[in-house]
């Protein structure tokens, strides 16, 4: 039962950074904000036992996601202006309406952690099965992820260097000394 | 755990409605890109939600344990994370460069300036036509 | 060997010609002996096949297959090869009527204009020969586009509103109501080949059937039947030789002969007798008759009085092919063909006054003729035949128009035709009538004398033709009666 | 920072252990959690957590830029490459059982060569894109 | 031995070339190596055309772990359509991008252009080649990430904050997607899309199984700038480089909406979305709207590049109208207009390239006499208008017979006549420019405008003699389209 009240608790603190996040205006704070979403959605990772994702989004969401959005707050500012138009029905309608979608497609779905459900009983109970004779690791999540899905993963590996690709061609690369950008 | 019955759920849609709701509605982009996260982190929590299986542990083998979790979502949602961070360092770039170009980081202010550039284009037509 | 490939080649050659053209823009008298060669060499293939289509042989050719069960093919039928023999014989004329005219009004982009002629020309032959639905509308659009460039000739702003209007009407007719219909006779019927008797009877229901065949009357604009004729009036800001022929002769009859080929081909005459529709449009082409008419009185600008004294004269066909008889076939056919010698010929003269003398307006033209005794003589001539009078080709088209009219029980047409000739007669002789009766207004313009030599060589072999089409009707006629229908 | 000592000197000894937790992420990810990935994050903050330190600038010339864009490459050419060895060994693409003589021991050698790749290119993609930011000017 | 792997190296060959790119660092030298492979990967393309047109559907277990486990490749007559689509316009583009790019891209980022643009070409070809939902959430990321990369290199500030607004918009549209995946997976426990097809019928009465629908289809619709999901669109193309914009418009929304394609029709079924969910109104009530809607803000644009960006949600709404009729006619309509658009698109792009070369602009009003000046260059444009336009003989009426037929078929003549009227619109907007380009007098004092360089020309005609080509003889685009309609709509692919 501890689980459970660990589970709401996460859950509750999670709901009101995210409400913080749309409430606060001072950028800092807000970056502040989502590292602390982060490491309470690790924490919740934890619970859920991913601890694979928990580790990874700790280090990325917390760490280089935080640090990354500092560094960019140091070049642009931290303060949001007050909001200059009026209040619009149209985000809280587009949002509402997700919403209910998403709450009523789960909905129909089975209870949380239900060992019965279909996603547990048609690709992944292989992989639990057999993942451990066919490749020699213990760790499910990795055979999975470099040998079963390492298509996926080499796909993974290339978004981060497209991304690295991306930066360099916005703010310039590394390699040329520092100046000022050529764009102004 | 089976009382908690869809409850991780509907938590997880309340906090994919924040999210969602800051990249709608807010005009400052880097507070439209932390609401992006703020969206991705809670679709990634949905995934996990759906790969627990009550009683399990984490999917890493051992003679001990019978019920493991469904280790399939862990999978995709690393790659997920990775996709996250991929897309906000490319974000904060280019908002990096806006703010250079336009000298601020609020939508509507860069709206008010690309409609001017674009009436000044205009009115250099007309004395071309 | 030139009766084998005798479609394609008379494709080919204003093909070949226009990019001649092109090439040798800069020696314009190179330019303009390619364009002579070049219409010469076309009427010469046409006319080498005459014997082949009187003895009825089937020549046919296929270019592509476009859709599987869609074809760009050929083949020559009595009134396309009566159309094209028309309309190659008149491009010689017009050629040398050309060299005067633009010489003499000092015009620019004359390349342009000489390729984008040819352009047009090769569009017609397409279209005389086209033996399905698809073919016809692929050259009818490009002759559309290839007369778009010839009516913005000028580019000045009102001819570049001239040009969207033209544009706009036809490709907006032939989008909106000649494509689609096209494709519904497609999919209901499953053939869209022209063929003898018609392709559509037993396919569709009467109903659809008259839907289908407002959808392709209207959608030939090109026929000009009200309220779709705004076009023509603005095409006259063309150069006059353009408007002789593409907008008297080529454009408006690819128009009226869609509507014939249509009727016949894919209606067929008995289908299009039990059309609800067939009616609506006989009183719509009588409407358009005259109203087409009357405006023209009102017309000062002579090119305008003609272009709505075309319109019409137009729905003279359409009314022929309307009336659903044979009769009435023949009556449209050959008033194709008298219509289009009466027509280039005022339009000759039209332009002969404008490059002698500068004068657009009738009401400027008082006397003119001492001055140009030749043109008015030969613009006499056109109008008499315009009427239908004899002894010129007007009379025999206008005859068995009317025949076909009693024939199908139309009395109200044939009335219709009567006072459409009594109208005619009021807006083209007065033109004459004073050209030569009132005195010449000296003191407003310099003196000028005849037309340029090629200009009024051009209108005496027209105006010769209309006696001709009087004396002669004979091919005409046997290639008429030789349709299937 | 460098008027810090104190941080100065802590992070000169902090950093040599970051590196080695991160080695050890790398190649115990087989048995526990961790993997190329989390390695490479973890091993671009040891470069990052320098960078803060000593300025950006001394931390290009110990980690050359021409080396990280090489080594952004490398990885995924490791990771591809190991896959199109697959390959040439008679399997298909990212096929690891033909790696060695026995399956087991194949995908054992392809997961780890493969999750190299993606450490060395995370490495790599982490430190360039925080160096860049850190060298943009106000 | 190697041929029997080209479905893998289709993909890997452009991924490895990209970091090979990085460290080439030398412009020239990173063309020829984008030439070289984008020349390889358009050959793979072919054989593989080849490969299932005879013997039909390839299926490639990555790993030689079995579907549903291990990742597929699968191609039938759809994927192999939309590589070779890719690869035409990848070989087309990168032979155009040398001058363009040298002109509009300062000489130190030329090598990372072409970086991008290989990773932007890859990551197009996975998401059709590949049989696995998941995977094609990766490839969409790496072709967008190089996508809003390549857009922001253009010298106009405004395309900054245009690809910042797609990256925002398509990481939704992508968000969105991923939810509709783990929906449907949450119900069946595969992400397999053949698996899938087999699985979801016994758990389609779900709400979790529609609301995945509704995910999936509005996560897509905003990938491929759906009406009225579009407003990334315009300002993404206009202010990209040129190359990009004739690159991205060719594929980017193409390859989008084969994945549509794939979700309806492979996974859940026209039976079910059409027929249960019957969601054909709605999206051709959509695809109407955007047909006309597009079309009128294009002819109200003043730069060319916008006005085809407008034009080119417009033509969207033609390949969603025949999708929503799900016939085969409809259906293969839709993906002949897919193609057809994909080289009417490319080539007006590649034309705008050219006149921005030239003139430093792609404003109407600066477009004046440039029918005489650059003659070929606006030819060409005349041509690709008209095809646009839908005259016959060229593409673009081909694909606009089928819809019409399509309508016909479905026995709704009202939206039979939609189709030529919303391209009355494209004559307007195609006409404002002909006709300042042709019939307006130059501006006086300035210089000679030359001709643009041939390795400009040279793709922009092979492009033109595509439009005629296909336009005059479709029976093959026509045939494979056909044979990927049925195929989609035969449900599983057997």
């Amino acid at each position: 039962m501890i689980d459970f009240y660990i589970n709401i608790t996460l859950l509750s603190f999670l709901v009101l950074t995210a409400i913080a996040i749309t409430r606060v205006r001072n950028l800092f704070s807000v970056v502040m904000l989502s590292g602390m979403y982060s490491l309470l959605t690790a924490a919740m990772f934890v619970m859920l036992d991913a601890v694979d994702v928990a580790f990874t989004e700790a280090a990325v969401g917390a760490g280089i996601s935080t640090v990354l959005m500092l560094a960019t707050m140091a070049l642009v500012g931290e303060k949001e202006a007050a909001p200059k138009k009026r209040f619009s029905l149209l985000p809280i309608t587009i949002v509402l309406i997700t919403g209910l979608v998403v709450v009523y497609g789960t909905s129909d779905m089975p209870n949380f952690g239900d060992p019965a459900a279909a996603i547990h009983n048609h690709v992944a109970d292989v992989y639990i099965a057999e993942s451990g004779v066919k490749t020699g690791l213990p760790n499910i999540v990795t055979s999975v992820l470099a040998s079963y899905r390492g298509y996926d993963t080499l796909g993974e590996t290339t978004v981060i260097f497209t991304a690295a690709v991306a930066v360099m061609v916005l703010l310039g690369s590394l390699i040329h000394p520092k100046k000022r950008e050529d764009e102004e | 755990m089976s009382s908690l019955g869809l409850y991780n759920y509907w938590v997880v849609v309340v906090l994919m409605m924040s999210g969602l709701y800051i990249v709608v509605a807010h005009g400052n982009l880097v507070k439209k890109l932390i609401g992006l996260n703020v969206f991705q982190a809670s679709v990634f929590m949905m995934y996990i939600s759906m790969g627990k299986v009550a009683g399990g542990t984490a999917p890493i083998l051992d003679e001990s344990i019978k019920v493991y979790s469904n280790p399939l979502p862990h999978v995709l949602i690393l790659t997920g994370i990775v996709v996250g961070v991929a897309t906000t360092a490319v974000g904060a770039a280019l908002i990096v460069r806006i703010k250079r170009a336009y000298g601020t980081i609020e939508e509507y202010e860069i709206e008010k300036h690309e409609i001017e550039e674009e009436e000044t284009n205009a009115a250099e037509g007309l004395t071309c036509f | 060997m030139i009766i084998d490939n005798f479609i394609l080649l008379s494709i080919l050659i204003p093909l070949v010609g226009s990019f001649l053209i092109a090439l040798t823009g800069r020696w314009e008298n190179v330019r303009e002996s390619v364009t002579l060669i070049t219409s010469c060499s076309l009427f010469g293939v046409v006319i080498s096949a005459g014997s082949a289509v009187m003895a009825k042989e089937k020549i046919t050719a296929t270019l592509a297959t476009i859709m599987p069960n869609i074809t760009i093919s050929f083949d020559v039928e009595p009134l396309g090869y009566l159309f094209a023999c028309l309309a190659s014989f008149l491009w010689i004329v017009t050629s040398i009527y050309s060299i005067g005219y633009m010489r003499g009004h000092h015009e620019k982009n004359q390349t342009r204009f000489y390729t984008c002629f040819a352009l047009a020309i090769m569009g017609v032959m397409g279209l005389c020969f086209s033996s399905n639905l698809l073919t016809l509308f692929l050259f009818y659009e490009a002759i559309t586009l290839c007369t778009y460039p010839l009516v913005t000739h000028s580019g000045t702003e009102e001819a570049k509103r001239a040009g969207r209007t033209y544009l706009g009407v036809l490709l907006a007719t032939s989008m909106v109501f000649q494509l689609p219909a096209i494709i519904w006779t497609w999919v209901a019927a499953g053939t869209i080949d022209f063929t003898a008797g018609g392709v559509l009877n037993g396919h569709v229901s009467t109903g659809l059937g008259s839907i289908l065949l407002l959808l392709f009357v209207f959608g030939v604009g090109k026929a000009a039947l009200m309220p779709f004729h705004r076009w023509l009036p603005a095409a006259m800001v063309a150069p006059t030789p353009v408007s002789a022929l593409l907008h008297a002769v080529a454009v408006v009859k690819a128009g009226v002969f869609s509507v014939l080929k249509i009727a016949i081909y894919i209606f067929g005459i008995d289908f299009l007798g039990l059309l609800e529709a067939h009616t609506w449009l006989i009183y719509a082409a009588g409407f358009t008759i005259l109203i087409g008419s009357l405006v023209a009185m009102r017309q000062d600008n002579l090119k305008r009085r003609l272009a709505y004294s075309t319109i019409s004269q137009l729905s003279y066909i359409v009314l022929g092919a309307m009336l659903a008889t044979k009769a009435g076939i023949l009556g449209g056919g050959m008033h194709m063909i008298t219509h289009a010698f009466g027509k280039i010929t005022l339009f000759f003269g039209a332009g002969a006054i404008m490059v002698a003398s500068h004068k657009t307006e009738i009401s400027q033209m008082k006397g003119i003729g001492r001055a140009m005794p030749w043109t008015l003589g030969a613009f006499l001539i056109g109008s008499l035949s315009i009427i239908g009078l004899p002894p010129f080709g007007g009379a025999w088209s206008k005859w068995f128009l009317c025949m076909g009219a009693l024939d199908s029980g139309q009395l109200i047409m044939v009335a219709v035709l009567m006072i459409s000739s009594i109208l005619n007669v009021a807006y083209l002789i007065p033109i004459v009538v004073q050209g030569f009766f009132s005195e010449l207004d000296v003191k407003e313009h310099h003196a000028h004398g005849e037309a340029p030599a090629f200009c009024v060589a051009a209108q005496v072999i027209t105006a010769a033709g209309c006696l001709g089409l009087f004396l002669y009707p004979e091919p005409v006629y046997q290639l008429l009666k030789i349709i299937e229908m | 920072m460098n008027n810090q000592p104190i941080v100065r000197i802590g992070a000169k000894i902090m950093i040599p252990f970051i590196m080695l937790f991160a080695l050890y992420v790398q190649f115990h990810g087989d048995f526990g959690p961790g993997g190329g990935f989390q390695a490479g994050v973890i091993f671009a903050a040891s470069l990052i957590l320098y960078a803060i330190i000593y300025d950006v600038e001394e931390a290009r010339k110990i980690v050359h830029p021409w080396a990280l864009n090489i080594f952004l490459g490398l990885g995924i050419i490791l990771y591809a490459g190991t896959g199109i060895a697959g390959i040439f060994l008679g399997g298909n693409f990212l096929d690891y059982n033909v790696l060695a003589h026995d399956p087991v021991h194949g995908q054992h050698l392809g997961i780890l060569l493969v999750e190299l790749g993606v450490g060395i290119t995370v490495t790599c993609a982490m430190t360039i894109i925080f160096f860049i930011f850190a060298r943009q000017e106000h | 031995m190697l041929l029997s792997h080209l479905p893998a190296l289709q993909v890997v060959l452009p991924l490895i070339a990209a970091p090979i790119c990085l460290v080439l660092h030398h412009a020239r030298l990173a063309w020829a190596w984008a030439m070289l492979i984008s020349w390889s990967a358009f050959g793979i393309a072919l054989s593989l055309l080849n490969r299932v047109l005879s013997e039909g559907v390839i299926s490639y277990h990555i790993g030689k772990w079995a579907p549903p486990w291990g990742i597929e490749y699968r191609l039938d007559e759809a994927s192999v359509f939309m590589l070779v689509l890719v690869t035409t316009i990848g070989v087309v583009v990168t032979t155009f991008a040398k001058e363009s790019v040298e002109k509009e891209i300062v000489k130190e980022k030329i090598h990372l252009f072409y970086t991008c643009y290989l990773l932007c070409f890859a990551g197009l070809l996975g998401m059709s080649i590949t049989g696995d939902v998941f995977n094609i959430f990766v490839f969409l990321e790496i072709s967008s990430l190089s996508a809003y990369a390549l857009i922001s290199m253009s010298d106009d500030r405004r395309a900054l904050t245009a690809s910042f607004r797609y990256l925002v918009m398509g990481t939704v549209g992508a968000t969105f997607y991923i939810i509709g995946v783990g929906l449907i997976y949450m119900a069946t426990g595969s992400l397999n899309i053949a698996d899938l097809a087999v699985k979801l019928p016994a758990v389609a009465d779900t709400q979790t199984v529609r609301a995945a629908l509704a995910f999936l289809i509005v996560g897509l619709s905003l990938k491929l700038a759906l009406f009225p999901l579009h407003s990334w669109l315009p300002n993404a193309y206009a202010y990209a480089p040129s190359a990009v914009s004739a690159f991205i418009a060719a594929t980017a929304t193409k390859v989008a909406v084969y994945v549509m394609l794939r979700v309806i029709f492979t996974i859940f079924g026209v039976s079910y979305v059409f027929g249960t969910m019957n969601l054909g109104p709605a999206i051709l009530s959509l695809a109407i709207m955007g047909m006309f809607a597009a079309s009128a803000m294009a002819i109200s644009q003043k730069n060319v590049k916008r006005l085809l960006a407008y034009s080119s949600i417009a033509q969207i709404g033609y390949i969603m109208l025949g999708i929503s009729f799900a016939t085969v006619t409809g259906l293969s309509g839709g993906i002949v207009h897919l193609f057809n658009h994909a080289l009417i698109k490319c080539c007006l792009f590649m034309v705008m390239g050219c006149v921005f070369f030239r003139i430093n602009s792609t404003d109407i009003k600066d477009m004046a006499g440039l029918g005489k000046r650059m003659p070929f260059t606006m030819a060409a444009f005349v041509i690709g208008g008209l095809s646009l336009i839908g005259v016959p003989s060229t593409v673009g009426f081909i694909s606009k017979w089928y819809l019409m037929q399509a309508a016909f078929e479905a026995g709704s003549w009202v939206i039979a006549i939609m189709i030529p009227l919303s391209s009355l619109l494209a004559v307007v907007y195609i006409w404002r420019v002909v006709e300042v380009a042709y019939f307006s007098p130059s501006p006086d004092g300035e210089t000679a405008i030359k001709e643009a360089p041939v390795s400009m020309q040279i793709p922009i005609w092979v492009m033109v003699a595509g439009i005629f080509y296909f336009g005059i003889n479709a029976e093959f685009t026509l045939d494979v389209a056909r044979r990927a309609a049925e195929s989609l709509l035969g449900g599983i692919v057997l």
